[in-house]
């Protein structure tokens, strides 16, 4: 048994069915690269394991406990699973400090002292102690993109979900995100992430997936996809990825 | 590799996925008895099922305690408010239906025709104001966005102009205009008939509201629309003939539109100055029968154009939402 | 003005046939152009009859409009001002031949407009529930008196202007039927207007309203001409031939189906 | 290299930056002579200049052409208008100042006193009134924000209530309310003063705007900022408290305060049911003297209460715009 | 003498230079890449040499003659020098093709037939021929940006400024328009571009600016910019962006 395991999912937008039949295992400790065309499904598939989405059929299951479908306990999920969006998504109201200690403070219930401690101390690692009283207005998006990582971390995820989360940073911002990553993997977090940086997919990932119209057409060790890849459609986006001069 | 390492932090003991019975909710929504007994009767069972270990069937008893919990808010709720108003309305021998809503009024040919002629004086008086004040808002518009320090001046009147009158209560407006134009003998204006000057002084408060949109339509167009069409080589009057006033039209629409029904609804207060309009009726009839239904009527008839009005703006405004958030 | 309405000249009385056709120079030919301020129960229009103002076919003034129309051999149209603007001279002069709106003569007003001499008697008449006490000044005071805006009521029993008038606990209405239902309803315990009105209000009232007492103004209603355009010195002759040949008299009886004059008069205390 | 293919075009024989004499603008600005003759000598100037082959002083010349056709529209549009505003003052042996701005009652100390007394009538309506509409507001916007099918009924109601009282014009709601409760008698509010129907009215009517503003507020939060919130196990009520609420607030206050205003000036209707408040007073004054210069003094204490709350609604907006700007 | 010759220029913005002395001179036929940071003034310089932006001090000279300061003519300035924007700034209103010919016949006088004539030619070398009736929000960023380098060129422009013309694209867009690019340089188009694609950069450029806090450090042609460049500065930035996978 996987520790997470998608089986056979639908879901629709309208009539428009934006994932057909996803099945995908995750094993504790591994990291999956979703990479694929825009409006390939990614973030879609990503927002359906944390329940962001209901999904039209089939099952996700974590950790053996089923987490889609009616009657189950969301907010629980999301305590075991983190996600980090695109575009940040900080609470543009609070600093940096609240922005980290919000969830553990109101949904654990860790007293505010020892939330502060603990975010101080994921904040340090990615070097960014001496923001925690700033607002993320006044932060860089590379800076913004961090926060909103050990704003998630600080919740104590199994599974980090991670969608594109460079896409909107300047390319000169892109490295100091990608080091934590590469970081979190080394450590055994369980990660999937959605990427166009395709180098660092090569890079980090265990298991490459690509997506196209809401199949997974090809999956496999980062070398096989990168390096071989069976579909001829994998390969044409590929290619325009290396004429982009991303790969 | 190292699994309680800095960055992933504590691992929690937490159980993913377990049964809510919705206790709390099923307990509150006993307020409306006919859901909240189903509610807490799917709790109870949901947190017996949980016990045993039955986690789906729990699971599915839970989501229905949840949902006869709703049904409790929303369903209860309007009885009790619509239970209310009934009540009202037969209390005290029907005295609120008699006063609101006299039948020998409601169903008197002469009072309706009276009413809707009444009426057809507001909407006479807001269709001219409007083309007035489409026209004299723009000229507003105009001004208050000339360029550079030589037009100082003549900003400045517009700007004083636009804040005094949007600072003014519409009534005093029609109280000044249509009192006082005659009686000093403005030249031109001085012998206009009350309809004329309800009309100018709606345009005149109006007028200042419209500018604002106008003003705030041409501004909201990004400056970077202007950047790409001046380096075309376009003209400043180019620039704002063919870019910006094309897109500005399409967003000042809704406020225009709003506006609009705002002028609508202010035709009210023209009785004041002797105007019969559907309002001064309406107090000749309660002055006659000593009943408000003629109040009522006229309450109606604004319903029948403002309500449509609104809903339209609205559509036009979810479209163009759809299209903002369609397009980039 | 906004609503015109035409009658034939009509009317009861003798006073038709009385004399020859006058000649009134009217601001509009064929037509004597009359101004009043809407609603005037009684006077323009009859209590519980006309719903319409373009279809009112009776009054006291509507009655002494057509009155006057056909003795210069006119057609009578009327439309409606606001009283504020008749009263302070705001309405266009060239724009009517003569005003009739329950307007009280005062010196201010004949200011800024020229008034008629006074052809009804509008001393101040308090109107309570039956069973009300009320005998002198004194009584009055205690109680909470509602009056209507911008008539002499207001003017003297809310802003002390004549000497020792002044009320403590009054409410001012913007017409009169919001202020009988106020009385009706309690929030008042009395209504302050023209004793004629009071005692139409109390006839129709079933017993239930009584004017208890009158106020000795000394005023009259007056009718209003354009300041200095000359038409008092067409139209009072005229007036006056029916106040003399007592048709005015005839018309506030129809009307208001009271007499003034049994109506006891409460002495204010000028100390 | 291949300088005419098919993507760089036909090159074009086009000067760079050459000479701008203006001459049309100087011409039109001649309306304004003293403006007009500088600019058309300056356009003259540059011309010359410019068939001599002296490009810079002509570009200079032109550059001064066009300075003055500004002033011409900026300086001269104003002293036409000022001018023809001392004219109309002054025409009529000054009726114009005697019917609005008579001087016997301006100066007058009891005039002042009297219309300040119903002032702060008016200013009482209103705080008293904001203070209601800004709780009764919320519930109704709470009440239209249930989720679900189950509270369709009670979203309807709201619904009804908000739609209704938006579209009737205030004047009819103080009408029925202040003259219909008393006579209906009501319960509980039968017996209310003038000023508390005053008060109860715009509230009404107020309440219902101020509501929509409230859930435009909440549902204009972006919603990833609730997808953020929720993913992190945050549940609906905590989101809506920690991240919802708090930054609706925000963008609510504007719109809020533009609202307000509308109220404070619709207090200038309550005189309709005999409040004995600022425009009773006026009218009062008219009618003992008239003349509407009581009716100014009315407008212009209008004005000090919502010209600096409008300005200090206009700086809250800038300083909105400006973050927003300056932030993400 | 140069075709285009910047000379001293500065720029502030408030009280703060954006651009402090910037001298530089473009050959015909050029392409001149200008490189660095976030905020080192790269967008502000061409706006400058387009006269969007009013310059403090310096001079700015076309084909010898003066486009900065008093009396001149900016709009004959603009026809001389197109522009490209990195928010591409499609007219929303107009069709693909109005966009293209607006300027043509407003400000060239060209008949309606004329101007749509050449636009087709421009949208058919772009391959966006069957696109000339729709409206920009019906296409892709790539396709957007195509659009936006045809309009500029619609009025044959001789010295084009493309300001970070791909970073608002998905990366398997990035190369539709650098191929554009390409094409032009080819055939001869004068060209300044503010661009992060290093590889692009590199590989078309005939001089690379490096800009930093509002002066050009260093300039030379691309293979000693990037192969060997002499300021600390210029090391650290291309260092970031070799991290960042981008070179
Ligand atoms: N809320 C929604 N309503 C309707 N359609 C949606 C919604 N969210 C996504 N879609 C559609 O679903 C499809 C897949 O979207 P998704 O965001 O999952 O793609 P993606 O692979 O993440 O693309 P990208 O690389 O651009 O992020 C797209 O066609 C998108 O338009
Ligand atoms: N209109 C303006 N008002 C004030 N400051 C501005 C303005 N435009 C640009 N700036 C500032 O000038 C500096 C340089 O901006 P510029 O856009 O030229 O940088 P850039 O090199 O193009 O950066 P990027 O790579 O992010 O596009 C920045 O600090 C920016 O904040
Ligand atoms: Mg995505
Ligand atoms: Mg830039």
């Amino acid at each position: 048994m996987a520790f997470l395991e998608i089986q056979r999912v639908y879901k629709k937008f309208g009539s428009v069915y934006v994932l057909s039949g996803i099945s995908l295992d995750v094993e504790l400790h591994q990291v999956v690269c979703l990479i694929g065309a825009s409006g390939s499904g990614k973030s879609t598939l990503l927002r359906c394991i944390n329940a962001l989405e209901v999904i039209d059929d089939g099952v996700i299951l974590l950790d053996g406990d089923r987490v889609s479908g009616r009657g189950i306990d969301v907010d629980s999920l999301r305590q075991e699973v983190g996600i980090v969006f695109q575009s940040f998504n900080l609470f543009p109201h609070m600093s940096v400090l609240d922005n980290v200690t919000l969830a553990p403070r109101k949904v654990l219930g860790t007293s505010r002292e020892e939330a502060e401690a603990t975010a101080m101390g994921l904040l340090g690692r990615v070097g960014l102690a001496d923001k925690a009283t700033a607002f993320p207005d006044r932060l860089s998006g590379g800076q913004q993109q961090r926060v909103a990582i050990v704003r998630a971390l600080a919740m104590g995820p199994k599974l980090m979900l991670l969608d594109e989360i460079t896409s909107a940073l300047d390319p000169e911002l892109v490295a100091e995100v990608l080091n934590i990553v590469r970081d979190l993997a080394e450590e055994g977090m369980t990660m999937m992430l959605a990427t166009h940086e395709m180098g660092f997919a090569k890079e980090v990932s265990s298991k490459v997936c690509f997506l196209d119209q809401g199949v997974i057409l090809e999956e496999g060790p980062p070398e096989q996809i990168f390096g071989d890849p069976v579909e001829e459609r994998t390969r044409a986006f590929l290619k325009r990825i290396v004429d982009a001069g991303r790969l | 590799m190292n699994h309680t390492s800095a960055l992933t932090g504590p691992p929690a003991a937490k159980r993913v996925g377990r049964v809510l019975t919705y206790r709390k909710a099923a307990i509150a929504s006993l307020f409306f008895p006919p859901a909240g007994i189903p509610a807490l009767i799917h709790s109870i069972k949901a947190s017996r099922l949980a016990e045993q270990g039955e986690t789906e069937p729990a699971r599915e008893q839970g989501e229905k305690a949840r949902d006869w919990a709703w049904y409790s808010v929303g369903v209860g709720l309007s009885v009790y408010l619509v239970a209310f108003m009934v009540w009202l309305l037969f209390t005290n021998g029907g005295s609120v239906r008699k006063v609101f809503l006299d039948w020998s009024i409601l169903t008197s040919w002469d009072a309706w025709h009276s009413m809707l002629k009444g009426f057809w004086i507001n909407v006479q008086v807001f269709l001219i104001a409007e083309v007035i004040v489409l026209i004299w808002a723009l000229v507003v518009a105009i001004v208050r966005l000339l360029p550079g320090k030589a037009c100082r001046p003549i900003r400045f009147l517009a700007t004083v102009y636009v804040d005094t009158f949007r600072a003014f209560p519409a009534i005093l407006v029609v109280y000044l205009v249509g009192l006082g134009f005659a009686q000093a003998k403005v030249p031109i204006v001085g012998s206009f008939s009350d309809i004329q000057y309800a009309i100018l002084a709606l345009s005149l408060t109006y007028g200042a509201y419209v500018s604002e949109v106008y003003r705030a339509g041409i501004e909201s167009i990004h400056w970077s629309q202007v950047a790409a069409a001046r380096s075309l080589g376009l003209s400043y009057t180019q620039t704002m003939r063919h870019v910006v006033v094309p897109q500005a039209v399409r967003r000042v629409i809704p406020p225009l539109l709003n506006d609009f029904i705002g002028l609508q609804k202010d035709t009210a207060i023209i009785s004041v100055i002797g105007v019969l309009d559907v309002v001064s009726r309406a107090r000749f009839i309660n002055n006659a029968r000593g009943t408000l239904a003629a109040y009522s009527i006229a309450a109606f008839l604004f319903l029948c154009v403002t309500i449509p009005f609104t809903r339209w703006l609205e559509w036009l405004q979810r479209r163009r939402q759809l299209r903002t958030e369609g397009g980039r | 003005g906004s609503s015109k309405s035409t009658t034939s000249p009509g009317g009861t009385t003798a006073a038709t046939s009385a004399g020859a056709v006058v000649d009134c120079k009217p601001v509009k030919a064929g037509t004597l152009s009359v101004v009043t301020s809407l609603p005037g129960p009684n006077f323009w229009g009859t209590t519980n009859a006309e719903v319409d103002p373009d279809k009112i076919k009776s009054g006291i003034e509507y009655d002494l409009a057509n009155l006057i129309a056909a003795k210069c051999g006119l057609k009578m149209s009327f439309r409606n001002e606001s009283f504020d603007a008749l009263v302070a001279g705001q309405v266009a002069a060239d724009s009517y031949d003569i005003s009739l709106s329950q307007v009280t003569i005062t010196t201010d007003r004949a200011k800024v407009v020229d008034f008629s001499q006074g052809y009804f008697k509008s001393d101040q008449g308090l109107l309570v529930k039956k069973g009300t006490t009320v005998k002198t000044w004194d009584d009055v005071k205690k109680l909470t008196v509602g009056v209507q805006a911008s008539t002499t009521a207001e003017y003297y029993f809310t802003s002390g202007e004549k000497k020792g008038w002044k009320l403590d606990n009054t409410k001012v209405f913007p017409d009169l039927s919001s202020a009988y239902a106020a009385l009706n309803a309690g929030q008042v315990d009395g209504i302050i207007i023209d004793t004629p009105i009071n005692l139409g209000q109390a006839s129709q009232s079933g017993g239930k309203l009584e004017v208890v007492g009158q106020f000795k103004t000394g005023e009259e209603y007056g009718a209003i001409y354009g300041k200095g355009n000359g038409k008092k010195a067409i139209f009072d002759p005229i007036l006056q031939g029916f106040i003399d040949d007592g048709t005015m008299n005839k018309l506030i009886a129809k009307y208001l189906g009271g007499d003034p004059s049994t109506v006891p008069f409460i002495d204010v205390p000028t100390s």
